[in-house]
This record gives structure tokens, C-alpha cells and sequence, in this order.
């Protein structure tokens, strides 16, 4: 066990990696000497050179487009996106080629890319800065998509990531970048949940509350300040949003009755869209109101200092909550 | 301003006109070329070519049997055997010229159009009958002939090509006997980001790839000034490599040209763009119709450049084959088309639960429900379609 | 009243954008001598001009980001996107600029560009060119996503986008391109409904079947077949999927108290999963049954030798409705 | 094959450490340049420069004015005032000798960095702070000064740039006294596809565009040879139209050469790239740190290419200006210093409702209902607060 925080923890996890399997190569902007603008990627050059970190030229499409070709090569490549308003130039790639090549090749091609991408806001940024596009990914099959929430996690799924002969859309929330947390970096893979396995952060027995990404450390303490008002929430970090994890999923709310998803994107067309369309499908008799969404509104993410408002936080997760007592 | 003055603004300070001479006619000072129209030999100081007759033979057999199967390709699709067909007519020697200058260790990343290199690539046509029919989305396994699978999305696999070379550099298999890669992609798909940024990650790694343009004159509708108003080839220079015109109606020409480039990409000097000038002599596909937007006197002085019909006449001219060879050809070009024609007619739909194979390498509950849930549904079909079947009873 | 098909409506209602506005364009690939290669754009070049009917060069990045400069010019363009699989590489533009330069200009900048995607499958064709990428714009704030189903609205309907101030991404449904229909070509759009309002197709009182796009004839032959067996089902074309128009549907819902979304596009993630969310919601005391789903399963879209099984039909949409009827 | 290996393979191949020298020492024969470093008056056959002692002491101001605007910035987000800010330092003679060649119905498409063009176009610099402060993204009405909002999203503006010229040709408004519009971006961008698809759109149709590149050598961590291999200014003749490379610390040649770029652009002459070869001074934004990746010798010999010091240099051994000159500037940018600083400082955050503004025309429905229920929401608190206060009293 070390205390690790989530950028340090993603950094080892990928060092593993690269270590592991000499075909595995980390390729993006400023990934080199500089680490990464969040130095996820720090040190990494130096250990592994030039051919293995690769610093490539600015354009997204041809950072993915060219990882197909590498992987098609045998090459297991991780790309970083710098930030997630810089996915969309790739957007056709991803889409139409990484998505759908093993699909096209009746399965004689594997496609063992991926693709880290820091989301969410909360930090200060500027435009473009603090998107939340996963389920723009989660609708298009072919794809793996998941979301780390704290440092364990980050350690152990970007390493499932890399092992992954599917191409994985990683998502890490830069806000928490800097959280810190005890990681087991001995026990490693081989006592970690899969990827696509959602991880009950808090059991509780009044209300199940789904989240992922930087949400779960917010939803985890709007359990803690809920127990205080005598409400037990479940808390239940999603972890693989492609696919769900609904086993985990309905389990709880038969259990609970009530659920609310949380997430910073878009309410409007966003995962808690799936998660409550699925749930109200399959747990209609279970349901003692409807499933709710707390999350961003019908706008563009608004400039910086709005954004404490723009973003879920414990009162609107707990206002939804209590909203769920409503029916 | 009236309407009509807006495009008045626009024709007065656009260079179409000009344009338009620049592309039609290529200078034949840049045009490099190694056997004439005429089916005459000619040297160029860059690229000679040492040629068997029996290598000559080989090539005209190329191109022969490829027109043969575009030719049944399009038939197929009049009688509604596919659903569609992009025809290669008047590309033959581009694509058996490149395509035959390549080693097994090459990789090739087609469009949708490059038959011919698949042919040389020893893919069976009927898997390409197969894309077009609507019964796989290529299917093939791009390893088994170093040949990639159709690539649909107008310039995205000249990024796939350059990271594959980029793999090639990592494996260490560059030098004289190592690998390259070649990305092919028409004149339209140069205006493609795609394209251009695989130019830049290909010059600034040196990257192991050729980068084979056929410039058909054409993208659908539009010619060729909508996409640039320079030769084509000239926009390498730009990025920092070699560009170069070949007459791609030439295949001599093509196979010199793009052994020469191949060779110097897998030796470590980089990529080339080989711009093969020539002409898309058909529809760009069988649902187009070109009379809406090209003059037929562009196709007719086309037509005299004929891909085939030069090699042809050099062997026969230089008499290095005589009738009994060219009719052998064209009979196992015949039986080549009776194959496919017969194979693709024969070609079962594909079983409608394969549609939930491969999605990814190991299947997703989610996946598997549905595919449980599809098996179902087209059960109860069946049980309808036996009840009716007792009830009628 | 002249009987038109879609295509054609499409055509008459562009030409009739043109003539109203000098300032409106139309670009995309192929749209001159060609007229597209569904011919909606047939003879406006030679009437037009080249300086307003643009043949561009192909890249749809290109199309899309000279589109917003010509808009900040005062022009008014409509492009047309060949084929929905080729909008991928305009992605960028799109959600990054034309959705979001108003905000970022404080209301100051008006983007009135019309992207027409030909969207859906059904018509045999390969790869790429049968998807249904609606969601994904959907879930974009800043856009306006609209669908039209028959020749009426086709004509009417682009003309409402090519006079909106705002961008509109437009969904034309391919396979219906030659289905023929009464248009009301001298009432013109006084008479017409906003493109914002949902319409309701066929009125019934057990079930409400919600639509789009194709899946309108779809529907509305559903509804027809399933008066026969005396159930009678509520067709709403929903025409709006951004914003949705809650407002009619939420009515028919509280009405029949179960609902069936019916799209083309994968299931997971699509419009039906915003639609299931919000009519959960807002009609929970209303529902009988957990709103259900028909579209796409969670594989890219197949070759289309297996179209038929892929598409939502009568059958499959009927069997929707009576497992409303199961709970 | 080891890990090490694949990493020598490629380094074999690459040919970094020619590019980097290419890139590193700008030939001075293609550096069109009229003001030295030591502040001499060059010539130069294609761009005579006809300009009074006023005119350059204009920009000397707006020189002085502007790095003093950068500075304020850098101080401001240290104390906490902005979230980050993206420096000129270095590339103030670019940004002003280009900005200052631009006439009033001209249109500029910058950057995040192109503060001195703002400033020749009369933007106020609280408008930029606001931006970096989180105050809004932008909000200055583009056509108020002729200049669009800031674009991040690297190369997309190119494009725009290259539509409103077009628009330019449809109004009519080309020719001596026309309007053009002339796109900026960094020499990380020229690797985007919007930007090569930018240079096909503006050739193609001869668009009244002037493409500025500052290479300002680094695009964050990367130096340029990780994007071309080539002197950027040649990627134009790839498309077919001219490329130059200006001093882009030379505020003389700067203008000079974008006046005849922009000039021959209005005129229908098409599209130029102008390379404007300098030196980004200090970090890439305020959060970043270049001593991870680059020398601090190269910071050295570009200081002595200093933009400003040059022109002053100029004005007082031509006894153009005198120190009393050189202090009222100096005054002047203080003060400008000091109200932009103060009115940063006064800046309030705007009201969290506002959020709402301006996603289209006209609110929709739904929209207008996220509005009232976030005020409700807000007003609880608002409540729960005066119920607070009154408990408490
Ligand atoms: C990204 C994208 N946009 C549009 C299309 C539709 N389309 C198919 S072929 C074609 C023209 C291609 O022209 P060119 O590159 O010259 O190749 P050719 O067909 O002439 O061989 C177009 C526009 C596409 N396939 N992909
Ligand atoms: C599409 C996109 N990808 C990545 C980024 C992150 N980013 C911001 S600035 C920058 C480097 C830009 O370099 P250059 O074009 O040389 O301009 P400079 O910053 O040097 O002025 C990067 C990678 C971005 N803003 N947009
Ligand atoms: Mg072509
Ligand atoms: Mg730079």
C-alpha cells in the first residue's frame, strides 16, 4: 500500500504497462519531456525513449488514426487526449475506424487502443477545457468506455485498459487529479475487479445514488452528510459506462426503491439518460419514483466562475434525493 | 447587390480557367513515362527498368483479368446480384503497376476502388463481390495478404498506413530487404484533413510509406480544380518529401516509379507521393450518372490512352506475343468472370444472428441479451409460420 | 397542393429559401451539375449560380468550418453532408464552434447554418452510409436537431430551418427520399407548425408510439395494423429532438399511460433513452408500463444483406406495444 | 527485438537532428527582414518600406503598450486575479507589425495569444482579461472592431477565416479598397487538418485570406521539428500559393509583408502564408513550466533579437525620438497598466443566472424551465439563510 494520488497513481499503472509488454507505447501531445499537462505520463520518456513516448505532432485524428495503424502493426497504443474538448477532432476516428475495423474485418483484426481522456470541469479553465462528452462514446457500439473515480481505481483500470484487446475510452477526472489515496500497488491486478464491474463505494438502504468519474467523491459525501439526517445512501460508482454493469445496478434500486444518477455532463442525453431508461425497463415494480438526473444544464459549459453552479454538488445531489422522498 | 452579381464577384477573381488547362493536360515534361500511348517504349533517366518480356506478359495478364472482373462486377450489379459497384475501368495499370511493385512484406491500405491491387495482393475477388453485395462489410483478414480492408470514409486510411510504418520503424524491419507501406486514395480525398496529417506524421518520422494517388480526374462530380489548383503531386513538396507525376495509364510506368519509392521508404529516406495521372473512364459507381456532369469528348480522347490497348500493341509490335497468348488470356480472364459471376450468385445471406459477431474480442452481457432476445423473436416467426403450417394442415 | 416526393419537397422548399434570401447557400459535395447525389439540390446550381450553390472541395470539416465564417459574414449557408457516416469528421466544428460561439460571444454573433444529413438505413447500401447519428447532436447544447418524415413537412421544414437564426442540424430520412406525399406548395409556411412542435400522426387512446425520421410510415403502418387486432396506438411524430416538444407528449402519455420510443439509431444511449427519462418522470403516476424502446442493437450496423433484421419494423414495433400491454 | 532497440530503430531513421537544425537558425536569405537586431534599416527588393519617423514611433508605443498589457496579465494571474493567461512576450513586433497592416474593414481571426492584435484593433485588454479571469468566454462582438473572439481549439479558425472571405468575394467588396480577413495561428497548428483544409478552401477559391503563422518555435513542449521537417512558409507552395518568412521580431518587415500579402489578397490575387519566424519568451500559459523541455541558452540568444529594443535602438540613433518620448511611453503603458489592473480587480463575477444567456436566439422551452428552476434552487438558499438570520435573532 502507498498514498498515492489519482495523476500518480494513473503514471505508475502506466509505467506497468509499458513494462509489461514492449509493444505497448503512450503517444500524444507534450507527453514527453513534459509529462503531460497533468503529468500523468511524467518520467516515462526518459525510461522508456523516444520510440515508446512518443511526443506527436498537434492533431488528434492523426494521433488516433495513426494508433490503428500501429495497432493493426501489433502495437498496443494509449493515447492521451490533452483535454476532452480536443476528442472531437479525433471524434471520425474513433467513430468510424476504431469502432468498427474488427467489426468490418469479421473479427481478424484487434484494435487494442486507448484512449485516455482527463474530463470534467471544476478546475478554473477555460473554454474547452472542462467537457464531459462520454456518452457521445457509450451510443456508439465498439467501444469500451470507462471512467476511473480515485487513485485504486485509476491504478488498476488503466492497466485492464491496456490489456484490453478492445479499444477502451478512458476517461480520468482531472479535478481529482490531485486526490490522494492509499493504492495497493503489490496486490495489483490480480485482486481488482474487472473494469466493467461497477464497485458500491457506500451501501446504504434508502436510495441508490449512481455516479462515476469525479461524482463519486462528491456523492460520497453527500452520503456521509445524509446519514447525518438518518437517510442511508447507496452509493454506487459506475466505473464501465459501455457497458453497464446492470446486474450491480438493479440489484440495488430493487433493493433501495429510489435512484438518482449523477454525472457533470449534459442531463439532457447523457448516461443518467440510459441508466434511468434501463432501470424504470427493468425495475418498473421496484420503483417508488421515478429515477432522477442531477447534472449539467441545457448549456454550454459557462466560463469559470459560473461553474460552481453549473456543477452537481452535494445540494443538488441531496435536493435530488429528497425529490426521490417526493413520490 | 443582386443575386446574380454575388457569383459575378466570385467567377471574376476565382483562377478556374486556369485551373482547368493546368489539370486537363499534364505537362509531359513532369508526366513520367515508360511506355507511350502508342505501345512504345521510352526511358526516363530516374527510372530505368529492367523487364522481361515474360514480366511484361505477367502485367498485361494483370490487367486483363481486373478490367474482366470490374467488367462482371458491373453486370452483377444491372441484375441486382450487388447492391453496388465502384468500377476501376481506365485505373488498371495504376493499380496492377503499384500494386505488383510490391513484396509480400508490403502492406497496402486501399479505398474502395483498388480491385486491381487486390488482385495483385492475391485477395479472391469474390470477397470483394461480397462487400458490395452487402454480405460482409470486407470480411477479409488483412494479414493473410498483407492486403487492408476497404476503407470507405474518404482518407482515413492514410493515417492507418503511416502508423503502420511507424510499426515497421519500431520492429526495426527497415533496409534493404525490409517493409513499407502504401496508402492509396483518389484526388478528391487530397482535400481530406486525414490525408494532409498523415503527410506531416510521415515526414516528421520519416515514416516507411508511398502515398499512391490516383488522380481519376475526378471525385463523383467534381473535378479536379474544386480540390486544388496546382498539380497534385506538388503538395508533398510542401511537407517536406518528394512528390511525383507518373502516367497512370502507364503500367510500366506506375511499377517503376513506385518500386523506386517503396525501396527508398523501407531504406529509411521516407515517404513519396506518386500522383498516377489518369482517368476514371466509367461512373465513379453504378448508382452515379457522369452524363450530368462531364462532356463525353473527355472520355473519347481518354479512350486512346487506354491502359490495356498500349501493352498490347508493344507486345505484339515487338512481337513478344502472338494471338494464341493474348486469346489464352483473355480465355482465363473469361473463366476468372465465370468463377465470380457463378460465386457470387451462389453467395448465401449471411445468417442475421452473425450480425452480433465481433463487435469486440469477448462479448458484452448487454450484447449477449440481445443477441438472446433477436434468436427469440425470429422463433416466434418460426412457431407462427409452424402453427400456420398445422392449421392449414 | 402538388404531389411531390421527399426529395423533391426538399428541392422546392430549398429553392423557395434561396429565392426569399440572397444571402442563403447552399455548399456540400456535389451539390452543382450533380444536384447531390440524392438530387435534393437537382437544377439549383444552374439557376442559381456557382457563388450560392457550392460544389466543395471534400472534406466536411472544410464545409462545415467555412460555413461558420460565411455566417460571420452575414450569409445564411445550407450544406448538405453526402451520407450520416460522413458527418464524423465535421464533428469538431460543429460542437465546438457552431454550438458554442453565440454563448461565447455573448449573444453577439448569429449562426444560421442548416447541416442536412441524409441519415438512416433501409436502402442497401455500404458501410457508413446508413447511420443514425442524432443522439450525439442531441446531447449538444446550442444545436437545434430536427427530423422530417414526410414530403409536408420536408418542404416546410427546411424552410423554417433556413430561416432560423440559430444552427439546425437537419435529418433527412434517406430511405424515404422517393415516397411521394400531398404538399401544400401555395399555403406555404404561414400554415405550417413550427419545426419545434411534435405532431401527432394518428390519434389513439391505448398506447403512444413516438417517432422520427423513417420510423413516421413505420409507425403510422403499425398503428394501422394494430387497429385491425382493436388496439389503437397514438402515432407522434416527434420532428424536434432538440429541444423535444415535452409538452405534446407528455399530453398523449397521461392519456394512454404506456409508451413505445421508436428510432433506427442503437437503443443505448439513442433518443429514447432521453424520451424514457423524462416521460418516466414527468407521467409517473400516468404509466401502466415502463416506457419501452425499439431501435438498433448494440452493434455497428451490418452489411446490409441483414438490414432487415436490424431495422425496427411493423413487428418488431407491434411486439414492443403488446409487452406494454404485459405489465 | 528488446525495448531498447525499437527505441534506436526509429531514432535511425528520423532525421531530427537535420530538421532541428533547419528549423533553429532561420537562413537569413529567406528571412525577409528591414530592421536588424542591432536596429539598422535593411532593405529588402520586394517589400519597400516608405514609413515616418511618426509611424514608427506608433509602433513603438503600441510595442511597449502591449508587452506592458502581458506583463499586467502575468502579475494578475500570479496574485490570483486569472486562471491562467497566455503570453506574447516575444512576439509583440508580429502581432502589432501585422495587426497594424490591417485596415478598419479588414477581419482578424486570432488565437488565445493575439493580445497585440487586439490592441491594434482597439479591443480593450479587459475583455481579454475577462477571458482568462472566468468571467466570460469571450463576449466582445466580433464585428465591433473587426476582430473575432479568441479561438482554442487549435486551427478551427483558419477555417473561418477562409468562409468570411468568401463571403467577402460574394459582397462584392474585393479590389483596391476591398476588405480581406487574415487568420493567425502558432506553428503547432499548421499539423491540424482544419488548417491544411483552411490553405485548400482559401486556393481554390482565390479567397481574400492572409494566413499568419507565428512560429514561435514550440507548440507547449514540442519544438517544431516534432511538425515538419521543412520550413513551415513551403507548406504554401504544396497548395499552390506563395509562402514567406518574415522576422517575426522585425516590426518594420512584419508590417510590410503582411500589407502586401493582405493587399494582393483584396486585390485577387488569393491567399499568402506568411511565417513569421520569433520566439514565444516565456512560458506557453502561466501554468506551465519550460524548463521540463527547453534550454535556457535558447531563451539567451533570442533575447538578443529582442522586438522592441531593436526599434528602439532605431529611434534614438536616428535621434528619431528622445528620452522624454521614450518616457511618456513608457508613462502611458503604466497607466494602462494600472487601469486594466484595477478594472481586472473590480471585475465581478457575473451573476450565475446568466449562465443561461444566449445558447440560441430564442430560449426554449426547456431551457427557460432549467432557468426558473435554478433560480428557485438559488433562492432557497436564499431562504434558508433569512430563516437562519431570523433564528439567530
Ligand atoms: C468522408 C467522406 N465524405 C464523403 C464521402 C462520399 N464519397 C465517396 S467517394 C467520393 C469521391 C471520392 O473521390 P476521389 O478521392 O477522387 O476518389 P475516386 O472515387 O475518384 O476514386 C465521395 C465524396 C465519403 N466516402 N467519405
Ligand atoms: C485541438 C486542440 N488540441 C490541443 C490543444 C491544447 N493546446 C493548447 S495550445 C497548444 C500548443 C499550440 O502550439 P502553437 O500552435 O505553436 O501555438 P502557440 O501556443 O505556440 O502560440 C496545445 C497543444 C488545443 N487547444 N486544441
Ligand atoms: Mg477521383
Ligand atoms: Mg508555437
Amino acid at each position: 500500500m502507498t498514498t498515492l494520488t489519482l495523476s500518480r497513481a494513473l503514471n505508475e499503472g502506466l509505467r506497468k504497462a509499458l513494462e509489461n509488454n514492449p509493444k505497448t507505447l503512450i503517444m500524444g501531445e507534450d507527453v514527453g519531456k513534459l509529462g503531460g499537462v497533468f503529468r500523468v505520463t511524467d518520467g516515462l520518456q526518459k525510461d522508456f525513449g523516444e520510440a515508446r513516448v512518443v511526443d506527436t505532432p498537434l492533431a488528434e485524428s492523426g494521433i488516433v488514426g495513426t494508433a490503428v495503424g500501429l495497432a493493426l502493426r501489433g502495437y498496443r497504443p494509449i493515447c492521451e487526449i490533452q483535454f476532452d474538448g480536443f476528442v472531437f477532432p479525433a471524434f471520425d476516428q474513433i467513430v468510424s475506424q476504431l469502432a468498427k475495423m474488427r467489426y468490418r474485418s469479421l473479427g481478424s483484426v484487434r484494435l487494442p487502443v486507448v484512449i485516455r481522456i482527463p474530463f470534467g470541469g471544476g478546475i478554473g479553465a477555460v473554454e474547452h477545457h472542462s467537457e464531459s462528452p462520454e456518452a457521445l462514446f457509450a451510443h456508439t457500439p465498439g467501444l469500451r468506455v470507462v471512467a476511473c473515480g480515485g487513485p485504486a481505481d485509476a491504478y488498476t483500470m488503466i492497466q485492464q485498459a491496456a490489456l484490453s484487446d478492445d479499444p477502451v475510452i478512458f476517461f480520468e477526472p482531472k479535478r481529482r487529479y490531485w486526490d490522494k489515496a492509499e493504492v495497493d500497488t503489490d496486490g495489483g491486478l490480480a485482486v481488482a475487479p474487472p473494469m466493467d464491474q461497477a464497485r458500491i463505494v457506500a451501501a446504504g438502504t434508502d436510495v441508490t445514488v449512481l455516479c462515476y468519474g469525479p461524482m463519486v467523491r462528491t456523492c460520497g459525501e453527500a452520503a456521509v452528510a445524509a446519514r447525518e439526517e438518518g437517510r442511508s445512501i447507496e452509493v454506487i460508482d459506475l466505473r464501465s459506462l459501455a457497458p453497464l454493469d446492470t446486474g450491480t445496478i438493479f440489484e440495488s434500486v430493487r433493493k433501495t426503491g429510489r435512484c438518482v444518477v449523477v454525472h457533470e455532463a449534459v442531463v439532457t442525453g447523457g448516461i443518467g439518460a440510459e441508466v434511468a431508461a434501463r432501470v424504470t425497463q427493468e425495475c418498473f415494480y421496484s420503483l417508488e419514483a421515478p429515477v432522477l438526473r442531477v447534472g449539467a444544464y441545457s448549456t454550454p459549459y459557462p466560463p469559470s466562475r459560473m461553474e460552481e453552479y453549473y456543477l452537481p454538488d452535494l445540494d443538488r445531489i441531496l435536493d435530488a434525493v429528497d425529490r426521490t422522498f417526493g413520490y | 447587390m443582386t443575386v446574380k452579381d454575388a457569383g459575378r464577384a466570385v467567377s471574376r477573381t476565382a483562377p478556374r480557367a486556369t485551373a482547368r488547362d493546368t489539370h486537363r493536360q499534364a505537362d509531359s515534361a513532369e508526366l513520367i513515362q515508360l511506355l507511350t500511348p502508342e505501345g512504345e517504349r521510352a526511358e526516363h533517366p530516374d527510372y530505368p527498368l529492367e523487364i522481361s518480356a515474360d514480366e511484361i506478359k505477367a502485367l498485361y495478364r494483370d490487367l486483363v483479368i481486373v478490367r474482366r472482373i470490374d467488367f462482371e462486377a458491373i453486370a452483377l450489379q444491372r441484375q441486382g446480384e450487388l447492391g453496388i459497384w465502384a468500377s476501376l475501368l481506365g485505373q488498371e495499370a495504376a493499380q496492377v503497376g503499384s500494386g505488383r511493385a510490391l513484396r509480400p512484406g508490403d502492406m497496402a491500405f486501399p479505398t474502395y476502388r483498388e480491385h486491381g491491387v487486390a488482385w495483385c495482393r492475391g485477395v479472391d475477388p469474390v470477397k470483394l463481390l461480397a462487400l458490395f453485395r452487402g454480405v460482409s462489410h470486407g470480411g477479409w483478414d488483412p494479414a493473410e495478404h498483407n492486403f487492408h480492408l476497404y476503407t470507405i470514409v474518404i482518407g482515413s486510411q492514410a493515417l492507418h498506413a503511416t502508423g503502420y510504418a511507424m510499426g515497421i520503424q519500431r520492429d526495426g524491419a527497415m533496409g534493404e530487404d525490409g517493409d513499407a507501406t502504401i496508402a492509396y486514395f483518389g484526388d478528391g480525398a487530397t482535400s481530406q484533413g486525414d490525408v494532409n496529417e498523415a503527410f506531416i506524421w510521415a515526414s516528421v518520422n520519416n515514416a516507411p510509406v508511398v502515398f499512391f494517388c490516383q488522380n481519376n480526374q475526378w471525385a463523383i462530380s467534381e473535378p479536379l480544380e474544386r480540390q486544388s489548383r496546382v498539380p497534385l503531386y506538388h503538395r508533398a513538396h510542401g511537407f517536406g518529401f518528394p512528390g511525383v507525376r507518373v502516367d497512370g495509364n502507364d503500367v510500366l510506368a506506375c511499377l517503376a516509379v513506385t518500386r523506386k519509392a517503396m525501396q527508398a521508404a523501407r531504406e529509411g529516406q521516407g515517404p513519396t507521393l506518386i500522383e498516377a495521372f489518369t482517368y476514371r473512364m466509367g461512373a465513379h459507381t453504378t448508382t452515379d450518372d457522369p452524363t450530368r456532369y462531364r462532356l463525353s469528348a473527355e472520355l473519347e480522347a481518354w479512350k486512346l490512352k487506354d491502359p490495356i490497348e498500349r501493352v498490347k500493341q508493344y507486345l505484339i509490335r515487338g512481337e513478344l506475343a502472338d494471338m494464341r497468348f493474348l486469346d489464352d488470356i483473355d480465355a482465363e480472364a473469361a473463366a476468372v468472370g465465370k468463377r465470380i459471376r457463378a460465386a457470387c450468385q451462389a453467395m448465401p445471406d449471411p445468417p442475421p444472428g452473425s450480425m452480433f459477431d465481433d463487435v469486440l474480442t469477448a462479448e458484452t452481457a448487454q450484447l449477449a441479451a440481445e443477441r438472446a432476445e433477436f434468436a427469440a423473436y425470429l422463433d416466434s416467426f418460426a412457431d407462427e409460420q409452424r402453427e400456420l403450417a398445422r392449421e392449414g394442415r
